[in-house]
């Protein structure tokens, strides 16, 4: 027989559970063990991505607040921050597709509540299977409404995101949600115990089993095993949390609290160790006072449950009462739980009996760390020796054309954000569909700020550092052909099993791609997220796909752009240099069923000029729309401005001795984007561009009813924009309805 | 012809916040004597059959894939035949 | 004119409604908790959007228990000017305020999206500031707006010319089309007999900028303030 | 301690947008035998009463008040007394 070992049960390797014998000296009971098996999982404990988020730039003139708090605080001016962070939920949004999206968000909108900051816009970063399958229907279905039905009725506005089908996410849906809140920079809170003696209230919904190892759930591949151990399904409540969220922000007011944690992933656990270790201090709790939904709890239960919806707050000196005036206005329950000590032990009571004490600082700061192995997998090597001269020239671009904006990745999201409330809270000037990013303006000022959410995974794959790159450099583009300077970045690592030495060198490439690029933008990253462990039954990771967040600031939001053609008779202009990189497009993939090729070449340094002449040109007042090209190339960009505008545009392109007209016309080499004006603006336009060295060419005219381009004077598109516009806006509803 | 009575409701362990809420708005209306409040789903489906348990059969396999869900909902039924 | 914001537990389009007073209507405003038992020194209410009580039972169902619905329904008993906004509306409906019921849209889905009215009535205190039949654009955010009521009901309210606003195509036709939710009759909103109680699930407030893609709510709240003022002339 | 089962439902002339939909995905997921759902909800209300009659009286008011809208719903209460 062999003996009982519990910790792995857990979760806890072998060798982990001697470092706990060690630091311990002596057997962890039950209790002690759940500490450490949660703390230490990778979702609370970065085991296996701390080594490279160090890779990441953090500083920067206007951080405030870097990685290390609930989210990253980012300078505005006037006295003003932005507080942002990205968080997955795909685990239970696989299993429950509507409690687990929703519950998703009710996480992240904690973390910036808890930073002080009223929360205002929500972003939602989706991977799903292909919509072919009735299960994945579902989950879209469950996923977006859950997204929905819990922002909209905490009044947030959900006004951007993303969402991409392909069969690696089948089984394995991502779910990842972004929260932006503004604050006085003079009121951001920090999760910082006070002094000994001070007490610890618990304020929201009661504590029940939901979820109990639900840190641990999230860092395991997805088995019928995994399932079957499943605990009970955590079910948002967005009317606690929403009351939850007035109170709070009403104590920060008022300057009643000295910190505040959310309870998040690992719940009393992680929240309290985490306080407290940041305090350097110790703290006791007594089971007994957390108030419960059912009976008969163990303390281990109480410890470990994810019950959403609550809140840990240690009051400021003499404020106790006033705290409790208005959890009752609220009709919110609190209670003590316990106090501050100095002796940097976590010590959990329950009643005058001692059930569990472990050093604070060996559950936060004692984790383990893995450098896990990395080696460079088969796929990358063919991809990028992928001869696509083999790929044949010849095909049918307005069946291309019409075939490609009917694919469910780059058709209109239409059907998924109006289920979303995007323009509660008076503030979304540029609302979702009809820019490259939201935009916001701050009431009270004349400033907006833009927020984004990127990731193209297949680029990720075929390779990963200049994915890396690649997402970072879209998101900081989206941000500009909005009119806003990017400023910082929050990001979110799905990955699948750190432990497989394809992946781990996926991560190592993604990460280290995308650190260069922020550097080179000086977007630092303040914030941001880890999912590993995801994988489909077969034990197949999904894409690599570090999904980035970012926001950016407008000085003057009504220089704001968005990317409809506007007048008859403006010129389009393409910044940014004609290519026909057809690697890893969608493109290759729908006509051709090949995912593959090398990747285009990326160069930050590229981006950061194309960006600064937008910048430069907008502030000038040259530019009436502006939208880049990414999935689908240059002849989905000109569409999607065309059936925006619902006016035509005439496209005239020379290629280069050598180049490809499918690789002009569909190819998605970055760092490019498409812009329209008024003809007296052109001489400006093209100065400008000499000036920053970025090339600038006049490709067509916006005029009539139609889609026209022409390659050495052949014109190969001819569509009508209606018909453009019926195919690319009900490619998603045709296929959920 | 059958009607087919089916109760969905959440499993035990599962929050009802639904349920939460309409307690404690009971309790400020003036009825304390509510001790708890579960809200759940009724569905009647009126569908035919050549028996009685084969109606049942197929409405126990409609509600296992579409009208509740198991991950965090049970079920029960009760079928009636209708008169003609 | 000054005007409250009723605040519930779940409101929340409540500052919403507060800024366009205060900053576009340039008028006194202040919140009224829904504690409260007594309204004073306020000449219009509005009833803001949100999801009170988190619309757990049915939208509406327990916020017009709040204390202060009495004191809401003494008001509009004297006279004074309602407007209930989307989630104001249904619980002015679940009050009994005005007449029906609110059911979920038929695409069972939520929907945020900015759709055409048809003003039906320009002899309202909240319309007297549009042509009769004109075309106006507000934006809706809900996922119970199918407004519902019986045929006796529906006919009163022709009768007695109650509908203020109903969902129309930009030319004006009030198709199955342009009905976002499957309202009877298009019905966007409805005012009560007195025609001093409005509800409608469209938002005015957030459609009373330019910079936020339209003005025509504005309109409302300024019509309300214009007959205040000649009520009193 | 009783519990009351309370059954709330569209009246018959108000359209039932979901239990429409639920049909339909029953009939393309193979279940063309059924001929009409509709959807209602399903209350358990647990409550002290002195005796059963009260403890009913007591709920129908319930839902008179507040867990049924007369202007759309109907209802029907049934109530079992617990075992001690
Ligand atoms: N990929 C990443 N990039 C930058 N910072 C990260 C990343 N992943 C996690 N972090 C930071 O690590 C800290 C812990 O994150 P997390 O455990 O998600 O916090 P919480 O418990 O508040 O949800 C946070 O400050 C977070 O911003
Ligand atoms: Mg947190």
């Amino acid at each position: 027989m062999t003996p009982r070992k519990p910790w792995r049960e857990m979760g806890l390797t072998d060798s982990e559970y001697d470092m706990v014998l060690k630091i311990m000296g002596r057997e962890p009971n039950r209790v002690e063990l759940g500490l450490f098996a949660v703390m230490w999982s990778e979702h609370c404990g970065y085991k296996n991505s701390r080594p490279l988020l160090k890779l990441f730039p953090t500083d920067g003139p206007r951080v405030i607040e870097g990685p290390g708090e609930n989210a990253g605080v980012v300078d505005i001016g006037d006295g003003q921050a932005l507080v942002f962070k990205i968080e997955s939920h795909n685990h239970p949004s696989a299993i429950e597709p509507y409690q687990g999206a929703a519950t998703g968000v009710g996480g992240i909108v904690r973390d910036i509540f808890t930073m002080g900051a009223r929360p205002i816009a929500l972003l939602n970063s989706l991977r799903f299977g292909t919509l072919d399958n009735e299960r994945n229907r579902y989950l879209v279905r469950g996923v977006v409404a859950g997204i929905g039905d819990y922002g909209n009725c905490l009044g947030i506005p959900t006004v951007a995101g993303e969402v991409y089908f392909h069969p690696s996410y089948e089984g394995n849906p991502l779910v990842n949600a972004m929260c932006v809140g503004l604050v006085n920079t003079a009121e951001v809170i920090r999760a910082i115990a006070g002094e000994v003696g001070k007490p610890l209230l618990l304020v929201g919904a009661k504590t029940g089993r939901d979820g109990i190892h639900g840190a641990t759930f999230a860092s395991e591949e997805l088995s019928a095993e995994s399932e079957s151990r499943r605990p009970a399904v955590q079910v948002g409540d967005p009317f606690m949390e929403k009351l939850l969220m007035e109170a709070c922000l009403e104590l920060i007011n008022e300057d009643l609290v000295a910190g505040m944690q959310d309870l998040g992933a690992a719940g009393l656990t992680s929240s309290v160790a985490e306080t407290a270790s940041k305090g350097g201090c110790g703290v006791v709790i007594d089971v007994e006072k957390v108030l419960r939904r059912e009976e008969g709890m163990t303390p281990y239960e109480v410890m470990l449950s994810e019950s959403q919806e609550r809140m840990l707050i240690i009051p400021r000196e003499g404020a106790a009462d006033r705290i409790q005036e208005i959890f009752d206005k609220w009709g919110l329950d609190a209670s003590i739980i316990g106090h501050i000590t100095d002796n940097g032990m976590f010590t959990i009571q329950e009643g005058d009996q001692i059930v569990g004490e472990v050093l604070v600082k060996a559950l936060t700061d004692m984790c383990p760390v893995y450098h896990r192995e990395s080696r460079v997998p088969d796929y990358y090597t063919r991809a990028r020796l992928f001869d696509l001269e083999s790929i044949p020239h010849e095909l049918d671009y307005n069946n291309t054309l019409c075939d490609l904006l009917n694919v469910p990745s780059i058709a209109s999201k239409k059907w998924i954000y109006q289920q979303y409330d995007h323009q509660i809270m008076t503030n979304t000037v540029v609302v979702p569909g009809n820019g490259d990013a939201a935009v916001l303006r701050i009431k009270g000022t004349n400033k907006g700020v833009a927020v984004t959410v990127d990731c193209n995974s297949r680029i990720c794959y075929l390779d990963p550092y200049k994915g890396g790159m690649w997402a970072v450099c879209e998101g900081a583009r989206n941000l500009a052909c909005s009119g806003a300077r990017p400023l910082a970045i929050t990001n979110c690592l799905n990955f699948g099993s750190p432990e497989k030495p394809d992946v781990y060198w996926q991560m190592d490439q993604a990460v280290r791609g995308m650190a260069e690029a922020a550097r080179v933008l000086q977007t630092p990253v303040v914030s941001g997220n880890v999912s590993l462990y995801n994988e489909t039954r077969g034990g197949k990771a999904i894409y690599p796909t570090p999904v980035v967040g970012m926001a950016g600031l407008l000085t003057d939001v009504s220089k704001r752009l968005e990317m409809a053609f506007q007048d008859p008779g403006d010129y389009i202009l393409l910044l940014g240099e004609v290519r026909d990189d057809i690697g890893g497009s969608e493109y290759l993939c729908l006509a051709h069923g090949v995912e593959s090729g090398a990747v285009p070449d990326i160069d930050p340094a590229d981006e950061a000029k194309l960006i600064e002449l937008i910048l430069s040109l907008n502030e000038k007042g040259l530019l009436k729309s502006c939208h880049d090209i990414s999935e689908g190339g240059l002849a989905v960009c000109l569409a999607e401005s065309a059936i925006k505008g619902n006016i035509g545009a005439e496209v005239k392109l020379a290629l280069e001795p050598g180049q490809r007209c499918d690789g002009v016309v569909f190819g998605e080499a970055p760092s490019r984007v498409v812009v329209s004006a008024s003809p007296q603006d052109l001489d400006g336009i093209s100065a400008k561009g000499k000036e920053l060295n970025v090339p600038v060419t006049v490709i067509g005219k916006v005029v009539g009813q139609y889609l026209e381009m022409a390659v050495d004077d052949q014109v190969i598109i001819r569509q009508e924009i209606g018909k453009l516009a019926s195919i690319w806006g009900r490619a998603i509803e045709c296929q959920m309805d | 012809m059958y009607t087919g009575q089916v109760f969905v409701t959440l499993k035990k362990a599962v929050l009802d916040p639904q349920g939460d809420t309409v307690k404690r708005s009971l309790h400020t209306m003036g009825y304390p004597e509510v001790k708890d409040v579960r809200v759940g789903k009724y569905i009647e489906v009126k569908l035919d059959g050549a028996t009685r348990q084969e109606a049942e059969e197929r409405l126990d396999e409609m509600c296992r894939k579409l009208l509740a869900n198991p991950v965090i909902e049970e079920f029960h039924i009760e079928i009636v035949e209708d008169d003609q | 004119m000054r005007f409250g914001v009723v605040v519930f537990p779940g409101s929340n389009c409540d500052a919403d409604c507060y800024y366009v007073i205060d900053q576009v209507l340039k008028a006194p405003v202040e919140f009224i908790w829904h504690k409260e038992t007594e309204i004073k020194g306020f000449d219009g209410l509005i009833l803001p959007g949100g999801f009170s009580y988190g619309d757990y039972l049915r939208t509406g169902a327990i916020a017009r228990f709040s204390p202060i619905m009495q004191s809401v329904s003494d008001f509009a008993d004297r006279g004074g000017l309602v407007i209930g906004i989307c989630n104001g509306f249904q619980i002015l409906l679940e009050a009994g305020l005005l007449p029906g019921a609110m059911l979920r849209n038929n695409s069972l889905r939520f929907s945020c999206l900015p759709v055409n009215l048809k003003v039906k009535t320009d002899q309202s205190a909240f319309t007297g500031g549009f042509e009769a039949d004109e075309v106006i654009a507000l934006p809706i955010a809900h996922g119970e707006g199918n407004y519902y009521c019986d045929d006796v009901t529906y006919q009163e309210l022709l009768d007695f010319d109650q509908i203020a606003f109903t969902y129309c195509n930009k030319d004006g036709l009030e198709t199955p089309g342009a009905n976002p939710n499957g309202s009877r009759g298009n019905v966007a909103g409805i005012l009560n007999r007195e025609r001093n109680v409005l509800g409608m699930m469209p938002h005015p407030e957030r459609f009373s900028e330019g910079i936020l893609g339209g003005e025509d709510g504005a309109r409302i709240f300024a019509s309300m303030l214009k007959s205040f003022k000649e009520g009193l002339g």
